[in-house]
């Protein structure tokens, strides 16, 4: 029952913060508000028994992803200063719909499959050591990759965002 | 006697190397160009009466050659010395001999003096080479060089377009009686296997004696059309008169004396080949031609034609003679003929020379004074043509032929036709020698006419001698000619000239020249007295026929409009054919082709290529329509993605059921 | 041996691609030593062949496993047929490097490309596993769009995309047919020599060879799918129209030979008299069409496709001689029509700078360029079939097979022959020999006829003389491979 | 080996003479006169040396070339081959005396002279089919390039024509022999002449395809009736021989139309015997339409050249008429061995003699051309006047054309005439009007161009020059030689067509 | 442990749910990556429940998976936002409506 009730808590923090993020009209609040749905996710891992997921999560959306969300908000700020904007694309009631309909068959999709009601929870025991361990061993090979990855979107990502060479500046009326 | 055998191809030969030498002679070498002919032509006569003695004595040799090889057989040539050949050699070329030297008066101011020399060359060398040819074959070769020469001769003042003319007709008409003759003679080749006259008994004449051989019909014809159109009989005699356009003594020489007897040598040559059937043929055609002839010259003022007329009737007498009485009389007369037909031109010749080239009889006359010795020779070449008796040859030799014709058993009509053509030669003669030798001059040319040098007149002299002494070789009484042609002896028995048969055709004969020597002497006698002399008396009383005859029977127009102008019809059809319908047939493919390749192209880039770019171009219109879901509009794609993602959701969960 | 004549072309173009600098150079000078060195390569092959025993037959070149779970392999074998035809492709190499000796503009990669369309046609050629044919075959199809698309003329992408088009239509027919070979046989190989030996049921060979031989026939100029032909010849540069017309159409030739009636027999003897009657149509109908030309290249375009009807024609006789004269045509047009090309292309329009008859008509080339005249009258009279050039004992094998096959076609292909003169008279004509009556148009001076010009014209001109005055040289290799085992199913289907 | 020579001499010092850098015209010229002389002495030494009496092919040659198509290097020269190698090797030299003063290139013109030559003399030594077709076309491109650039006026329309209509025939011509070489039973296939005339003889041939065997036979006898000409066939010849340069015509008439009826000797006759018989009446016909419709048309031109070239049509058409005649008697019972002979000695000896006349007339046409500006019939008058020696010398070659004994043309003649008015009888008949209407057109001739008054503005005009002399005095005294003494060739030709006439 | 995994998977589609509908939505180039974000998550989410409930947890597959996903997540946005400060520069906007480069 405590299990029901905080995992309706989480979900609630989770899907709010989620809606939150999508509808404000200040980008700033819009990336906190996103922060705050990664941390309800974190506790939904939690509780699901995935505590290195969870701290994960925390460490990394709530911790960077959000911290470089509210930066890149703040930096592409100058443009369209004007707050009477519509913040939502001109065909916005195309999109809506469409989600509607994707969470619809989704959750359709799920009650249409009474098994999964009746899953029985089994006992896991998944300590940082194993996680480590198997890491290590079975899936060496993308976690080096994912590391290469990283590092290569890294550079990337500091080469596309550094300022243009002179030639095109030269080139801006 | 064989060595003469041997050496009888110098006969002809002499005279054609005199030919030959002549031609590369530069044109200025005027005397040694005559002086070459005149003694390749003596050498030939004396080698020809050398020859002749020799046959008085002996019968017939032949030497022969073979000349080339085809299949496994050869074609063979040769020359014969027998009576015929020899007597006619003798004659030939000795007329031509006259002829030669006269010449040299004739033509002493022509700047082609060489050239003519070297022709008249030619000409008796092939003469002489028809005639002791041994094979027809040979005889046809030499028979078409004798049509050159005579070309040559007829067209030697080739700046006047009318010689050209005769010359070419001359050779084309007498050219179509050759074909005849070449087909007959391949005709015979193939049924006889040779065409050596004499060969040991294996010749085609030598056949007709030992295997009774005989000659179809058509083959004899078929040679005969080469007499015909040689002598000059109907209906190839258009050329002979027209040929008066050469000089004179060429005149005299081929259509006097030689070259229009060799058709009469040829049917006398062959004429054991020849079936009665065919000999019937030649007498129609000589007796008609005789009279036919013979009436045209009645109308012609032209001193030339008349004569050449005048030949063309004799012809026909002699092919008369031939078919009716045999290889002697037609032989006896063309010799005697031979000698007063050359007198007669020239004697012509002479006139003509002196009157600065005038030929028409009515702007003559009165020349008897002028020039006296021409006068009497010609006379003597006059009566001797007319047959006035006993001191002519003429007499004796047509007496022959009306003789033979009158015991023919074909049919009478030849004999009054040679009657009346014996009636009608008088006439014409007479009123030659009116009008050319009795009245006053007519015009300023005759008035200052004067004698011809001797160069020309001693040939005169001593052809009228032989046309008085000619005939005496051939008298019933003293037959030495025809027992010379045919090999028996000769006895003189005047009996057979007074015989119930001779006798009257004589007195008959004499009286018809008598009565048209002396009708026409009336009228044309007092003619030409006149001094104007436009009209002639019988066209003033017979104006239709006399306008009839004058222009020949309109023999030449009726050829123009038939013949010559269906051969030129035809050759426009030919090259009408090639040109249109030939030509067309070809361009028609061409364009058809280039039809069918312009449609191909078409078909290329319209169809082929034109479905190739029609198909991409669809593909590619296509694809620019469904680019425009392309907008590059990332949500979009995006929400394409979703409702994509629920299709295929919904797809799997509901179909799956 | 022969299996170098790929590599150094391969090798040649990839070095060619890193060579520094943009001086024509070194470029032309690397490819003219590659494309020697492949002559060289194919003849010493061709020379050690004929010394076996077997000459002739299929001899291996390399063999060694590539996709072994499919069952394919890197295969080369060679036999007469092939020999003929890379022997052909070495010449026109030479020729194309030689004739391609004014090109300037991006001369690395226009010989980089050069080379790896040679050492595609090479492998084609060579290969006996069908797979790796395939490849080859594709691989010659990419440089070909760029050359035309780069260094071409007239409408050059319209040309390069249409012939680009065709091609892969008809490989894509081809690889359909393979696979379905593949597949219905079950042998888990690719290789020619084993699935020749599968006896595919009739059925299935009635549309698998339609498929196959029409997929290669169409790079062989089969009526009527055609008219990338002269399209891409008029838009290539001289050496690809060269090779284009001299060697690339020889691989939907022998691709038809090599794969499709090879391998379906009874389809084949199906479709014999169809594809027969395409042949005759391509005969008449290409020379007709070109008789009404007015561009020249286009002439010697629809030329190609008529002589190339010939060769179909040839293979459709199934007989020894007709087939033998097929081969001997496929060599011998790509020997004169890369003359042609060579002449119109090179000579002539890189100097006067129109392709136009008409334009050309006035200034009576056979006194500004005697040597191409000649050139191109020799050339004419090898292409009208003239006796002493190769055409000529090729069409006349063709012509005896002919006979005994489809006696009506014979008749007809020697109108083709007819009308083939025409056009090569007329455009003789109107390109050199004009009426210098009329008075020449003032030219700007062209340069003579160079040095390489000379000798490519040369090779070339002495290889038709050659094979025309003595036949036997290459029919020692072609007859023989008629009668080796390969080729068995067809003869058996002959007869029947 | 000696006919190799005598075929590739000409060839090779065609290519060198073409070679010759353009400022050496004169060199080039020379050097191809002089290698024809020495064509014409090797020919002559080829006839000294000749086997008057030995039947068969002499100087055999023979290498295997293309033995998996029956295709054989095979030389051999027979008396019929000989007398055509020494017409074709008398002629050239003539021909290129008669372009001597040619200004256009003379280099390439003598050399491509040369390449006739070799065309010629490997047609006519050629005992292989293939063999012989590679020369007989290699002949036509010389010819084609010579009147394509050296010609007259119409020059273009010509020589197009000529070539097309040429090798239209050949590819008919080639058609049929291939198909002759598929349909024949694999054991006896060929292209030797000699072996296919025994196969033929034997009933190997197409034996049981009528039809078949019918169509070969037209499309090789389309070839060959195409290059003599044959009437309906004949009407690129006028347009060619009038616009061809002098030298050229000389050669196409004297030369190579005797290529087309020497083919008819050497292969359509021993060849298609049966079909010969079968197609002998409208064989004849149209042969004695050759004969008369050219000779009538002549006689409709108004130009000299043409008129000498429908001539040229005519005399062949004698040719062919003794062929056609001689030919297809093979009914063993019926043989007329004297007469065939009689034909076909006729016909070679009129090939040979026609060779030199006709080129020889070609020649003061071309004089005539050259000096006058003109060549119509009517444009000149009275020239022997100005001219006695032209006059003389082409009257003989005229009445030499016309068939006048004494002359070369006449032995021939007699003989074809001889052997068809036996063996043909109505086509001989038909034919004869020709040799009337061929003396009407000829003395048309030499009666508007030479008779009449001198037109004033031909006054000066020039007899022949001393070269001109030296140049045409040989080929007239052949003329004479020729006439007289004819079993110089029938000796020659005798046995060869007692030996074809085996497998006529 | 009685919430059912349906529920964790409808909160994983709402999450995803509304995630899209922003990222749909929304002009703003940052706003929609934090949709795209969330849409991850809920994936993630998805992982994580499924492994908790299968049947063999202890092969921890579902949870590397995650740790994967989330690590990319973190390059994905350093690089989409490193793009979007790079756009904005150089067309002085981040709405994504402007945006058409990929326009075919």
């Amino acid at each position: 029952m405590l299990n029901e009730i905080v995992f309706l808590l989480c979900a609630a923090v989770t899907l709010v913060g989620a809606v939150a993020a999508m509808m404000l009209r200040n980008l700033v609040h819009c990336a906190l508000c996103a922060a705050g749905a990664f941390a309800g996710l974190a506790a939904i891992y939690l509780q699901l028994d995935a505590e290195f997921v969870g701290f994960a999560q925390v460490l990394i959306y709530v911790g960077a992803i959000a911290i470089l969300i509210v930066f890149a908000v703040l930096l592409t700020r100058g443009g369209d200063v004007q707050p009477s904007a519509a913040t939502t694309s001109p065909s916005w009631w195309v999109g809506l719909p469409v989600a509607a309909l994707v969470v619809a068959s989704l959750i359709g999709s799920i009650m249409a499959s009474p098994r999964l009601l009746r899953l029985p929870t089994p006992n896991v025991h998944a300590p940082v050591k194993q996680i480590g361990e198997q890491l290590m061993n079975q899936f060496v090979m993308p976690l080096e990759t994912v590391g290469l990855l990283l590092t290569a979107a890294l550079l990337g990502a500091v080469v596309i965002g550094l300022r243009e060479p002179r030639k095109t500046e030269s080139n801006a009326p | 006697m064989e060595s003469i055998v041997k050496y009888l191809w110098l006969i002809p030969t002499a005279p054609l190397l005199a030919a030959g030498v002549g031609a590369l002679l530069p044109r200025r070498q005027r005397q040694l160009g005559a002086g070459l002919a005149i003694g390749a032509i003596g050498i030939s006569f004396l080698l020809s009466c050398a020859a002749f003695l020799v046959t008085l004595h002996s019968g017939r040799v032949s030497s022969n050659f073979r000349w080339f090889d085809f299949g496994t057989t050869s074609v063979q040539l040769g020359w014969v010395l027998d009576p015929l050949g020899a007597i006619m050699a003798v004659m030939v070329s000795f007329v031509s001999l006259l002829i030669f030297v006269y010449s040299l008066g004739y033509m002493a101011k022509d700047e082609n003096f060489k050239q003519f020399f070297c022709f008249l060359a030619l000409f008796a060398a092939a003469m002489l080479g028809l005639i002791i040819a041994n094979s027809l074959l040979l005889f046809f070769m030499c028979w078409e060089l004798v049509g050159l020469a005579s070309y040559l001769l007829i067209g030697f003042w080739f700046q006047k377009p009318s010689a050209a003319a005769a010359a070419k007709k001359a050779f084309i008409v007498t050219r179509i009686g050759d074909l005849g003759f070449l087909v007959g003679m391949l005709l015979l080749y193939a049924k006889t296997g040779t065409l050596l006259f004499y060969d040991n008994g294996n010749g085609c004449l030598d056949q007709t004696a030992v295997a009774g051989l005989v000659a179809s019909t058509t083959i004899s014809l078929l040679i005969f059309c080469g007499a015909v159109g040689k002598s000059g009989q109907i209906p190839l005699h258009v050329w002979l008169p027209d040929a008066m356009e050469g000089p004179t003594p060429v005149s005299a020489l081929i259509h006097a004396a030689t070259m229009v007897a060799a058709g009469v040598f040829l049917i006398a040559r062959v004429y054991p080949l020849m079936t009665p059937e065919a000999l019937q043929a030649v007498t129609w055609v000589g007796a008609l031609t005789a009279v036919f002839a013979a009436s045209i010259a009645v109308a012609q003022n032209d001193i030339k034609r008349i004569l050449a007329y005048s030949t063309v009737s004799q012809l026909g007498y002699m092919m008369m003679g031939l078919g009716a009485g045999g290889v002697a009389v037609g032989m006896f007369h063309l010799m005697t003929h031979a000698f007063f037909k050359a007198l007669l031109f020239l004697g012509a010749g002479s006139v003509i020379h002196c009157c600065h080239e005038e030929q028409d009889i009515r702007e003559l006359g009165g020349l008897r004074t002028r020039q006296p010795i021409t006068f009497a020779t010609y006379a003597v070449g006059m009566m001797a043509l007319c047959g006035v008796p006993l001191f002519f040859s003429g007499f004796w030799s047509k007496d022959a032929i009306l003789d033979a014709t009158h015991h023919w058993n074909g049919s009478p009509i030849p004999f009054y036709l040679g009657l009346l053509g014996a009636f009608l030669t008088a006439f014409y003669m007479t009123r030659q020698i009116c009008w050319v030798f009795f009245g006053k001059p007519a015009t300023a040319k005759a008035e200052h006419a004067h004698e011809s040098p001797p160069v020309m007149t001693v040939p005169l002299v001593i052809l009228a001698t032989l046309a008085v002494v000619a005939g005496f070789f051939g008298t019933p009484a003293w037959p030495w000619f025809q027992n010379y042609l045919e090999g028996g002896q000769v006895g003189f028995d005047l009996s057979k000239l007074m015989n119930e048969h001779q006798l009257p055709l004589m007195l008959l004969s004499t009286a018809l020249v008598a009565a048209a020597i002396v009708w026409s002497g009336w009228i044309y006698g007092r003619a030409a007295a006149r001094p104007t002399r436009e009209t002639d008396p019988l066209e003033v009383a017979q104006p239709t026929i006399f306008v009839l005859l004058q222009n020949k029977f309109y023999v030449d127009e009726f050829y123009n409009a038939t013949v010559v102008r269906l051969t030129a019809a035809f050759a426009k059809f030919s090259d009408w054919l090639d040109r249109v319908f030939l030509g067309g047939l070809i361009k028609a493919v061409c364009v058809f082709a280039l039809v069918l390749a312009w449609l191909d192209r078409a078909l290329d880039e319209a169809l082929v290529n034109e479905s190739f770019d029609t198909g991409t171009e669809t593909v590619r219109s296509s694809g620019r329509w469904l680019s425009r879901l392309q907008n590059g509009q990332v949500q979009r794609y995006l929400r394409i993605i979703g409702v994509a993602f629920c299709g295929l959701l919904i797809l799997l969960l509901w179909g799956s059921r | 041996m022969l299996a170098w004549t790929i590599y150094i072309s391969f090798l040649g173009a990839a070095v060619l691609m890193f060579l520094p600098g943009e001086n024509p150079r070194p470029a032309r000078t690397l490819a003219l030593l590659a494309a020697l060195a492949g002559l060289a390569c194919a003849v010493m092959g061709a020379v050690d062949c004929h010394s076996h025993a077997g000459a002739g037959a299929l001899t291996d070149v390399a063999n060694a496993p590539w996709i072994a779970e499919l069952g394919i392999r890197y295969h080369l074998a060679a036999d007469g047929i092939s020999l003929a035809l890379v022997l052909l492709t070495g010449i026109a190499a030479v020729a194309g490097v030689l004739f391609s000796w004014n090109v300037e503009n991006r001369s690395r990669e226009f010989f980089a490309l050069y080379l790896a369309l040679m050492g595609g046609v090479y492998g084609v050629f060579l290969s006996v596993d069908l797979f790796l044919l395939f490849v080859f075959y594709e691989v010659a199809i990419i440089p070909k769009y760029f050359l035309i698309v780069i260094w071409g003329s007239t409408r050059r992408e319209y040309g390069a995309m249409k012939l680009a088009l065709y091609s892969f239509v008809g490989s894509a027919m081809v690889l359909v047919g393979l696979i379905a070979a593949y597949v219905v046989a079950g042998t888990k190989t690719f290789d020619l020599a084993e699935l020749a030996k599968v006896p595919f049921p009739p059925a299935f060979q009635n549309w698998a060879f339609v498929v196959v031989f029409v997929g290669f026939a169409i790079l062989a100029g089969l009526w009527p799918f055609h008219t990338w032909a002269p399209t891409g010849h008029v838009a290539a540069p001289t050496a690809a129209s060269m090779l284009l017309a001299g060697v690339v159409m020889k691989l939907g030739a022998y691709g038809a030979l090599r794969v499709a009636m090879i391998l379906f027999p009874i389809g084949l003897h199906t479709w014999q008299n169809t594809i027969a009657v395409l042949a005759v149509v391509g005969i008449v109908y290409g020379a007709l069409v070109a008789l009404v030309q007015q561009d020249f290249k286009f002439v010697i375009g629809y030329s190609s496709v008529s002589h190339m009807g010939f060769v179909l024609l040839g293979l459709m006789t199934l007989t020894q001689i007709g087939l033998s004269g097929a081969v001997l045509q496929m060599f011998s047009h790509g020997i004169i029509a890369g003359l042609l090309f060579a002449v119109v292309g090179r000579m002539v329009y890189d100097r006067t700078h129109t392709r136009d008859l008409e334009v050309l008509q006035p200034m009576n080339l056979n006194r500004v360029l005697p040597f191409a005249a000649v050139t191109f009258v020799i050339g004419g009279a090898a292409s009208m079939g003239l006796p002493g050039f190769s055409g000529f004992i090729a069409e006349l094998q063709i012509l005896v097979g002919a006979w005994q096959s489809f006696p009506v076609f014979g008749v007809l292909a020697a109108v083709g022959i007819l009308v083939g003169i025409a056009f090569t008279l007329r455009v003789l004509l109107k390109a050199f020999f004009a009426d210098d009556k009329v008075e020449a148009r003032p030219l700007t001076p062209c340069p003579r006829i160079s040095l390489p010009e000379r000798v490519g014209a040369l090779l070339l001109l002495a290889t038709t003389v050659t094979i025309g005055l003595c036949p036997g040289l290459l029919l020692d290799f072609i007859t023989p491979a008629l009668n080796s085992p390969l080729m068995q199913p067809l003869w058996k289907a002959a007869t029947r | 080996m000696i006919l190799s020579i005598l075929t590739f001499l000409p060839l090779a010092v065609g290519v060198l003479v073409a070679l010759l850098g353009p400022d050496r015209q004169k060199l080039g010229r020379n050097l191809a006169f002089a290698t024809s002389l020495l064509a014409l002495a090797v020919a002559v030494g080829l006839w000294a040396s000749f086997d008057n009496a030995k039947a068969g092919m002499q100087f055999v040659e023979s290498v295997s070339w293309v033995p998996s198509l029956g295709i054989e290097y095979h030389l051999g020269l027979d008396g019929l081959g000989l007398i055509m190698v020494l017409l074709s090797a008398l002629i050239v030299p003539f021909a290129m005396l008669a372009s001597w003063k040619i200004e256009n290139n003379p280099k390439l013109y003598f050399s491509l002279m040369l390449f006739l030559e070799a065309g010629l003399f490997g047609t006519f030594t050629a005992q292989n089919f293939i063999h012989w077709f590679l020369f007989w076309e290699l002949s036509l491109i010389p010819a084609f390039f010579l009147i394509r650039i050296w010609g007259g006026p119409k020059r273009a329309y010509a020589a197009s024509q000529v070539f097309i209509y040429t090798m239209g025939g050949s590819v008919a011509m080639l058609a049929a022999f291939l198909a002759l070489y598929a349909t024949t039973d694999a054991s006896t296939r060929s292209f030797d002449f000699a072996q296919l005339a025994a196969t033929a003889h034997q009933g190997g041939l197409f034996a049981g395809h009528k039809t078949l065997a019918t169509a070969i036979f037209l499309g090789v006898l389309l070839g060959l009736a195409v290059k003599v000409p044959l009437v309906p066939f004949h009407t690129w010849l006028p347009a060619a021989y009038s616009e061809a340069p002098t030298g050229t015509a000389m050669l196409l008439t004297g030369a190579m139309s005797k290529m087309g009826v020497y083919g008819f000797l050497r292969v359509l006759c021993p060849i298609f015997p049966e079909q010969m018989q079968a197609w002998r009446t409208p064989l004849l016909v149209l042969a004695a339409a050759t004969i008369v419709l050219p000779a009538a048309a002549a006689f409709a031109q108004k130009d000299l050249k043409r008129m000498v070239a429908y001539s040229s049509i005519n005399h062949l058409g004698y040719c062919l008429l003794g062929i056609f005649a001689a030919a297809g008697l093979t009914d063993g019972s019926a043989l007329f061995p004297n007469e065939q002979a009689a034909a076909l000695n006729g016909v070679i000896l009129q090939m040979f003699n026609h060779g030199l006349t006709a080129s020889a007339l070609f020649y003061f046409v071309g004089l005539i051309e050259q000096r006058g500006g003109a060549r119509g019939l009517n444009d000149f008058g009275g020239l022997r006047q100005a001219a006695p020696v032209f006059c003389g010398l082409m009257g003989i070659a005229l009445f030499a054309s016309l068939g006048l004994p004494g002359l070369n043309g006449f032995p021939g003649e007699f003989l074809i005439f001889k052997g068809t008015l036996h063996l043909a009888e109505r086509a001989s008949v038909l034919s004869i009007p020709g040799l009337l209407l061929t003396a009407i057109f000829l003395l048309t001739i030499l009666q508007r161009v030479f008779s009449g008054p001198l037109a004033g503005k031909w006054n000066g005009w020039p007899d022949l020059t001393l070269g001109e002399r030296l140049t045409v005095l040989p080929v007239v005294a052949l003329m004479f030689v020729f006439g007289i003494f004819p079993q110089l060739l029938t000796g020659l030709a005798n046995l060869a067509v007692l030996q074809m006439l085996k497998s006529f | 442990m009685t919430t059912p995994l349906a529920n964790y998977l409808i909160l994983a589609s709402l999450l995803f749910g509304i995630g899209l509908a922003g990222a749909l939505a929304r002009r703003n180039a940052v706003l929609v990556l934090i949709g795209l974000e969330l849409m991850l998550n809920a994936a993630n989410l998805n992982f994580i429940a499924f492994w908790r409930f299968s049947p063999h947890p202890e092969m921890l597959t579902g949870q590397m998976f995650v740790l994967f996903s989330i690590a990319i997540a973190a390059a994905e946005v350093a690089v989409g936002l490193a793009l979007v400060i790079a756009i904005y520069r150089h067309r002085r906007t981040a709405q994504l409506d402007r945006f058409d480069s990929l326009k075919g």
